[in-house]
Formats: structure tokens, C-alpha cells, sequence
């Protein structure tokens, strides 16, 4: 028992999954704090991706923006974010997409819209941003969310990414390019596709998780695969560079800002 | 290309009813520009960014916008942008109507401005329910395959107003770090206006460098930290800090008023905006 | 990504038949790879590039190519490709179709391929022949305005193949000067070969430097002086008297063939060309 | 008289018409001589725009190619090919277009593809490279072009780029967005478009130019402007200034290349 809080489980999962050179469109938040561990840890050739246009980013700290200085500084290089979606996500060269929302149903279709009726929605969300995309043509898609029956619901007020659509091969059919949700990571464990229904079913569970809570988290019917997997707890290595990570970042985004010409009172 | 004070350039260039686009992917976000259109009480406007950010809010919330152009609204690594909300979920302080997009959208329209094409064709919106509320996502047949893409129309801004390092005093304008998709939203307007952290005899030689052309620059306007509390690349960084205390200050219609009135409203310019925020000149 | 012999990466990537497009516009040619494939006896080969230039003039005399597809072909402010117009007016050594386009036409086609989309749209073509003689040259219509643009379809070569100043150890490629449209055709490609004057531990740091990823790039030979003729900013210049020579060289059949016999079958490598034309390592 | 050559008196007359400031699109060879020659005398701040990219260019000497290093050794900065042909030309942020051609005929369309049928041609030409853009969307275009009943054709074999159409307007109703041929700079003179029916006719005479001798230069019948001009002898700024031009040049191309680690034998 290592201590480790939840969002340090799902972020060390998530890190395990990733493969060493594997290419990945990383988010902010999560996402961004998982594909660095794995960067520190077993993978330090993977290649991250923010959509801000900087490309073999290896950030320090991590970013609190999408476009923060430091991710251009560490960058292998920069370019213009039109040729983000285009030459690389849309031409198939990326592996990995990371993809967050605030509404998952149980084909892996995801809300990051609205909550309520889209023209007179009861909450506003921020919107797509360059998720819908991501969903369509990452290799596959790796998403991360917590879990309650408001998150995790039986039918999304707006679908603003493809998952699996319908499932039973439906996303195969519509053509899209990519493989769709491989795995949701959340706070008790990990939910993946059935093979042949492509329902998300819950295939791993954190050490201290139980499959009592995640059902009830869970606002549709969870379906649980045969084999839950336990998910090993987070070694002390992983938790220390992941923690260290975290210190790192808090202590540079507590720096006061230099304004040239200007000091603060 | 003259160099205006903001100001002027302002008055001269962004009209009541124009699509102004200001853009700038987290980096270079020109809030003092934002902030002299507020003080200017520009109504009305055709409001333009990928990443509605808050100086978009604060425009919206002083109740400048007609309309909002977008693909993602919040406070980057924040939360949510509380004016922008207020808008569209209470209609406050009026109704904004919203032509909303992915980002792979919102760059396919740029770069169809850009290159005054009227459309521009790409793989997305994909099964997802954002084409079924804008009538501005459509479809195309590939003449070759038969494939069916989808389609956005281009964007040409009235007026696209950026921050940028560096001027020379022929109006070349260059940009460095992240640039998202500033330089397309830039060829793509009919009018640019630039501030900029300096302007120089002759930009620094950099054979591949991102230029703006002087004979596409409508007037360039001297203005250090125009970016802050977005940052400049190789001048100051991002004050993160802000970023997070806006969320409490945007929240309620009342602290955002009172801010802006102290911060916005009653200053003159920018040097005005820092000093009213502790910063004093070295 | 494997750091291949020039001899290793041809043999390996570039077979019989295949869709290969050497870009290069004046500069950066990709001379000791076209060479390479002249001594590999390459044939049937779709050779694609905008401005067909000596190395293609040596590929269509030596019968490597089937097919075309460009929009210039001549030497340089010198005058004809004398082995492209035999082979278009004589059918010498054998029949060459012609896929002909304009440079804006050839730099969308290379767009969409780098951005996997069928086709490129743009306004160009109009009122000229060339549409009537090609018909890959098509129309589309904007869903937006109605209006007509022509359409061309993608380039995605089996193929791409390319000279730059340097690879890192990892297989990243730097460009810099004149980059023509070799971006988009390496972004294009199933394959990408790159031939470069250094291999470099690390690339020298430049935020918004022209950068061809290494999981893009299929093989880097190593190959100094591998665009001579044509040249490499900041390595050498271009070679002006050999292209003007070219054109008495090129203008027969039988000196034409003595020449490629000489310097290129004759020699084993990209040294051994240089050898050949009395350069001596210093 | 300066003893100025036919060529001479082209680029000076091209020269000419060029205005300070105005933004050029060149190609190699007399049109690239003219425009650097007004660079260098009353039009210092003409940006030169050469299709490999260049933007902003002050070449020392000529280039040979059009993509010569010396072109973005002096440039103010260098673009992506296609940029040039999507943001510059079609976007219309191009004054003056250069163009020359194998043929022109009577309405300043112009033909640089082939001599005799497409498919069987007797001479194959080049090809169309930028021109047929060039051709619609620079506000206005000049053509420089020799002249002889070969090159000044009734009949072109093949439209490679649209100059009036057919004339009497055919041009503004086909949608164009550029103005067209604005002058044909020729060896004996200058043809400029009939304000009505758009068609070429003689507009200008060099110093020692006769019009017999531009009608029997032209393989239609040549209409002649009610007031031909003189055109002014070069004068000896002009004339020095592009000699010493030349010079330049020419010794700048004799300078045997230098190959790393290589010597000449």
C-alpha cells in the first residue's frame, strides 16, 4: 500500500499503457501528467503531441494551457496548428489520443458540449476543441474521466465525439479511420470494449477498488468482463517521479511573473 | 503601413457589426487590444477564435458580441469561462448566437480565408452532433473518389488583430513559438492590425521565419505587454496566477462588473490596465 | 528509423513500377538518389515533381519512367530538357505519358496528399487548354457559395524522395532556404527517403524550423554533396555552368548516353560521380 | 543614342513601368533584369516575389534559376511553394505579374505547352509552371516576349495561359479576377489592349524602331494606336546601372563552385 490518491492511480495506469515510441495527442491535465510519467518512466522516446503545434514536446513541468512557453522551449520543433490537424492527425500519424469529456454512454461516445437541450442548454460546456477529430482518427483513443452517474449516463445530451457509436461494429462501418476507444481509465479502474459488442465492460480495477462501487458509479448497466484484472498498485518509482513531477510543476507556476520594463508592487 | 497608437488604430479600424477575429493559441493572445475595443464600446461584433479565451469573455460579458465563431470556450486548465456562460445559458447581458466548430474546422475555414477559397474540405464532425446545429457544417463530393468530406466556409475576418514580438518600420511583422493559426487568420482578413512587443529597424534574419507582409499589415501598434496576462515568447511568460483568479472574479456578474469597471474601464491604456494591477514601471 | 547506404535505401524502398516524386525546387535536388536509381535499372516508374528538372531529363533517357506528372519541364534559364521533349515528340527511348499540371495545381494535389484528403480545390485552370487535354484536372462546387472551383486529386506517392542539409541520430530532417513543396510531398508519401549532407547528433535548436519527423521518414542516407548539381544552402552553391553544359550534353542521343555511361553507369556511387567529373577529396 | 541593345531597351521600358512599392511577381530572365533594375533606380521598395518562395527579395546579381540561394540569401523571408500560390497569388496580394510565352496572339493569350497537337507535338515546350495563375490573378500582367510571325501568332496552338479571350470584354464576364495583360514589352516596342475590344495594338516605338517593322514582327494584322509614342532613349543611369547589373552577374556565375571536402581537379 503505497498511499496513492486516485488520480494517481488512473494517471499510472494510464502511463503503463503507453508504449515506448508510440506517438501521442495529449490533452491537458491527466492526459498531459500520464504521458510525461510514462516519457520518465519506461517510454523516453515516446512522442507527444499537443495541439497547441509543438511536437516531441519534453516539458519539464507540466503545462497548465495547451500552448504554455514551456512545451515550445522543450519542443523538437513547432508548427502552425493547421498542420497539426491536418498533416499529422488526419493523416493517420498519430497513435495515441487522450481524450477527457464531461459525459461518457457505453459505447464510449462522449459530451463535452452541453448539458441540456444544445439551444437552451442548462449548462454551457467549453466544447470540442479538437476532440471530435482526435476520436475519428487517432489509431485509438485512451480516455480519462471520473466516474458518477452524472458522467457515466445512459444517454448523452449531445454527442460531440464519436466512440463506437451503437456498437456491433457500427464506428467499422461508418469508415472511420481510427480504432475508437480502447480503454476508459477512471477512478476505479479500467472499463474496455467487448469484442464483438464494443459495450465498455469493466476490465480492471484499482487495488482498493471494488466492483460494488464502480457499478454504482456506472449510470447505465455495467457489464463486467469474466476476468477482472486488479491493477498492481503504483510502485514507489512511479509514484516518486510522479510526485515529483507534480512538485516540480507547482513550484515553476508559483514563479512570479518578469514583465520587462514593469515590476509588481 | 503606419504605426498607430492602439487607440487610433482601434478607432480607425474595428467598427460596430464587423467579424473581428483576434486570435492566438493560449500564446500572444492580444488583450490590450481586447481591452481598448472594450473601452471603446464597440457593439454588435461578429466575435472570431478557436479558443474563445478570456479576453473573449470579458468582451462578451460588456455585452460587444452579437455573435461567437468558436470550437472551445473555457479558462485553459481552469474551468469554465463564467461570461461566456452567462450569455448563452441566461442570455446576460444579451443573447450571443453561436456558430460553433471543431478545431480541425475553425483551421480549415482559416486557411480557405487565406487562401480566398469560399470552403474548405476536410475529415471531420464525423457522426457527431454538431452539424445537425450549424447549418455552416456541410458536405462535399470528392470529384475523384465519390468520397463524401465535410465542409466549412471560409473565414474572412472584417478586421483579425493580433500580438505579435516583433515589427520592422516597414510593417513586416514576425512571430515565434506557438503560433496556432495566427498567420492564416491574419492573410485571411481584410484588414490586420498588429501590436507588438517591439518594433525594430529589421526584424532579426531568420530565413524561414513566420512573416506577416507589411503590404498586408493595416497599421502596427507599439504595445509592450500587450499579450499579459497571455504571454510573449522570449519577453514574459504566462501569468498563470490570473488565469486561475478569474474564475472567481468572472463568476458573478457583480465582481466582474466592478473589475472591469476598475480595471478596464477607468484606466486609459494599457500601461494604465498594468498599473491598476500592482505592476509599476522600472 | 534506419540510417541506410544510398545503394541499401533504393534496393530496399524503390521498385519497379512505383509512384516516385523526387521534389526539390531548384533547390535541395535529389541528384546522387536519381542516380542511384539509374544504376539500380529502375523502369516503369510514375515520376512525379513540379519542375522536372536535369535528374528527371536522365531518368526519362535512361527509360526509367512510364508516366509524368508535372508542370515544368525545362533546364532553368537555359532552355529544353532535350531527353523529355524525345521522349514527348519521338517516343525515345519509349512512349512517356504526360499527367501535366501548373504549379498551383501540382502544389494542391500535394496538399491534400500530405493531409490525406482526396482532392485539393483551388481557383486556377480557367480559361486555359489544359483541363481538355487532362483529365485529372476536374470541378467542384462550393456547398457554401455555388461557385466552381477546379479540383485536383491527391499525390501520395509510393515514394518520396528528398535531399536536405541534416537528419538527427533519431531520423528528424531539417530543411532550410528554399523548400519548395517538399514538406507536403514527404507528408504525402507511404514512403520517405531522405538523403542529407550531415547526420547530426541533435538538429540545431529553431522553434518554428521546417522538420520532417522521424517516424515519418522511412531511411536517411548519408550522402554529402548529394544535390550536385543543384545545390545546398549553406553546404554549396548551385553548379550553373554544369546545366548550362547539360544542354550540348543532353542534346543528342549518343552523347547523351556516352555521358550517363561514363559518369553515372560506370561509377559505383555518388563519389564515384564526382570522381568522375574531376572532383578529387581534399 | 546610348547603343543601347533591343534587349537593353525591353528591360529599361519594363523597368519603367514599375512603381515604387508595388508588389511583383518574377520570373527568370528579362522580367527578373527589369524589376531589379527599377529596384535598384526609382522603385527601392518593390517587394519581388519569385515562385520558389522568396518574398521581399534584393538579389545582388540574377539569379540563373528561380531559385537561386542568392534569391534567399537577400529575401525577407522564404515561404512554403505553396504558400506563394495559395496566400500570395489567389489570395490577389499580387500587383504586376510577369509572363513570357512561345506565342501570344491578338488578345494577349499566350501559349508556352507545345507547337502542333498536344498529343503529337512538334516542339514540346516547357509547360505551364505558375503562368496560368499568374495570368488570372495578378491585378495586372506584362509580357515580354520578341517578336516575330513565329512567336506573334494568329492562331495559338495551344491556351496555355487566358490573356483577353476573345477581347470585347471577355475576360471580366469569364469571372478573372485579375486585370490581364496591362503591355506586351517587345523588341521594337510596347502593345497595350484597345480599351474596347481589348485587343493588342501598337502602342509605343523604341527610339530606333520603325512601325513597318513591328507589322512585319507580327503574324496578325497589327492595329496601330492613333498616337504611338517615342519611347525615351535609355538613358546612361539606366543603361550603367543595368550593365554594371550584368557585370555582376556574369562574374558572380563564372566563381567555380565550391564542394566541401571536395577539390576541383
Amino acid at each position: 500500500m503505497t498511499g496513492a490518491s486516485r488520480d494517481e492511480c488512473m494517471t499510472i495506469a494510464a502511463a503503463r499503457m503507453l508504449r515506448d515510441g508510440c506517438v501521442c495527442f495529449v490533452g491537458i491535465g491527466l492526459p498531459s501528467a500520464a504521458c510525461n510519467l510514462a516519457r520518465l518512466l519506461h517510454a523516453p522516446n515516446i512522442v507527444l503531441i499537443y495541439e497547441s503545434g509543438t511536437i516531441g514536446t519534453r516539458p519539464n513541468v507540466l503545462p497548465l494551457s495547451i500552448g504554455d512557453g514551456e512545451l515550445a522551449e522543450t519542443a523538437s520543433y513547432v508548427v502552425p496548428l493547421p498542420e497539426i490537424f491536418s498533416h499529422y492527425l488526419q493523416a493517420g500519424r498519430v497513435d495515441v489520443g487522450f481524450l477527457g469529456a464531461a459525459q461518457i454512454d457505453r459505447f464510449g461516445n462522449l459530451n463535452s458540449t452541453v448539458v441540456g437541450p444544445y439551444e437552451h442548454p442548462s449548462t454551457r460546456l467549453p466544447g470540442a476543441g479538437g476532440a471530435p477529430e482526435i476520436a475519428t482518427h487517432a489509431r485509438q483513443t485512451f480516455v480519462m474521466l471520473k466516474a458518477s452517474p452524472r458522467s457515466f449516463v445512459a444517454q448523452l445530451d449531445f454527442r460531440t465525439c464519436a466512440g463506437f457509436l451503437d456498437g456491433h461494429g457500427a464506428r467499422a462501418r461508418s469508415g472511420a479511420p481510427g480504432g475508437g476507444p480502447g480503454a476508459v481509465i477512471t477512478d476505479f479502474g479500467i472499463l474496455r470494449p467487448h469484442p464483438d459488442s464494443q459495450e465498455l465492460q469493466l476490465a480492471a480495477l484499482f487495488e482498493d477498488a471494488t466492483q460494488a462501487e464502480a457499478i454504482a458509479a456506472v449510470g447505465w448497466h455495467l457489464q463486467v468482463s469474466p476476468q477482472v484484472e486488479r491493477i498492481a498498485a503504483p510502485t514507489q518509482v512511479e509514484l516518486n517521479t510522479l510526485r515529483a513531477l507534480h512538485a516540480r510543476t507547482r513550484e515553476a507556476h508559483l514563479r512570479p511573473v518578469q514583465l520587462p520594463g514593469w515590476v509588481h508592487a | 503601413m503606419p504605426i498607430l497608437s492602439l487607440g487610433d488604430a482601434i478607432r480607425d479600424h474595428v467598427a460596430d457589426g464587423d467579424c473581428v477575429a483576434m486570435e492566438g493559441f493560449t500564446h500572444l493572445i492580444p488583450f490590450a487590444a481586447g481591452h481598448e475595443i472594450i473601452r471603446q464600446g464597440r457593439r454588435d461584433l461578429h466575435l472570431v477564435r478557436m479558443t474563445p479565451d478570456l479576453i473573449y469573455d470579458q468582451l462578451i460579458g460588456m455585452g460587444c458580441a452579437r455573435r461567437l465563431t468558436f470550437s472551445w470556450g473555457g479558462n485553459p486548465g481552469v474551468g469554465s469561462l463564467h461570461r461566456l456562460r452567462d450569455a448563452v445559458e441566461n442570455g446576460w447581458p444579451h443573447r450571443l448566437e453561436l456558430d460553433e466548430h471543431s478545431h480541425a474546422g475553425m483551421a480549415a475555414a482559416y486557411c480557405a480565408g487565406a487562401a480566398r477559397l469560399p470552403f474548405g474540405a476536410l475529415r471531420a464532425y464525423a457522426n457527431t452532433d454538431l452539424p445537425a446545429h450549424n447549418t455552416a457544417i456541410r458536405s462535399v463530393q470528392c470529384p475523384f473518389t465519390g468520397e463524401t468530406l465535410a465542409a466549412v466556409p471560409a473565414i474572412n475576418p472584417d478586421v483579425t488583430i493580433l500580438h505579435a514580438q516583433r515589427a520592422d518600420l516597414a510593417g513586416n511583422v514576425s512571430l515565434q513559438g506557438i503560433v496556432g493559426a495566427q498567420s492564416e487568420a491574419a492573410m485571411a482578413a481584410k484588414k490586420l492590425l498588429v501590436t507588438v512587443e517591439e518594433v525594430v529597424d529589421q526584424l532579426p534574419p531568420s530565413m524561414n521565419a513566420i512573416v506577416l507582409p507589411h503590404w498586408v499589415v493595416t497599421a502596427v501598434a507599439h504595445c509592450p505587454g500587450g499579450a499579459y496576462p497571455s504571454y510573449a515568447h522570449g519577453f514574459y511568460s504566462r501569468d498563470n496566477a490570473f488565469y486561475q483568479r478569474w474564475d472567481a472574479i468572472s463568476r458573478h456578474r457583480e465582481s466582474f462588473m466592478a473589475w472591469m469597471q476598475a480595471h478596464v474601464l477607468d484606466t486609459r491604456d494599457h500601461d494604465g490596465f498594468l498599473g491598476s494591477l500592482g505592476w509599476k514601471a522600472a
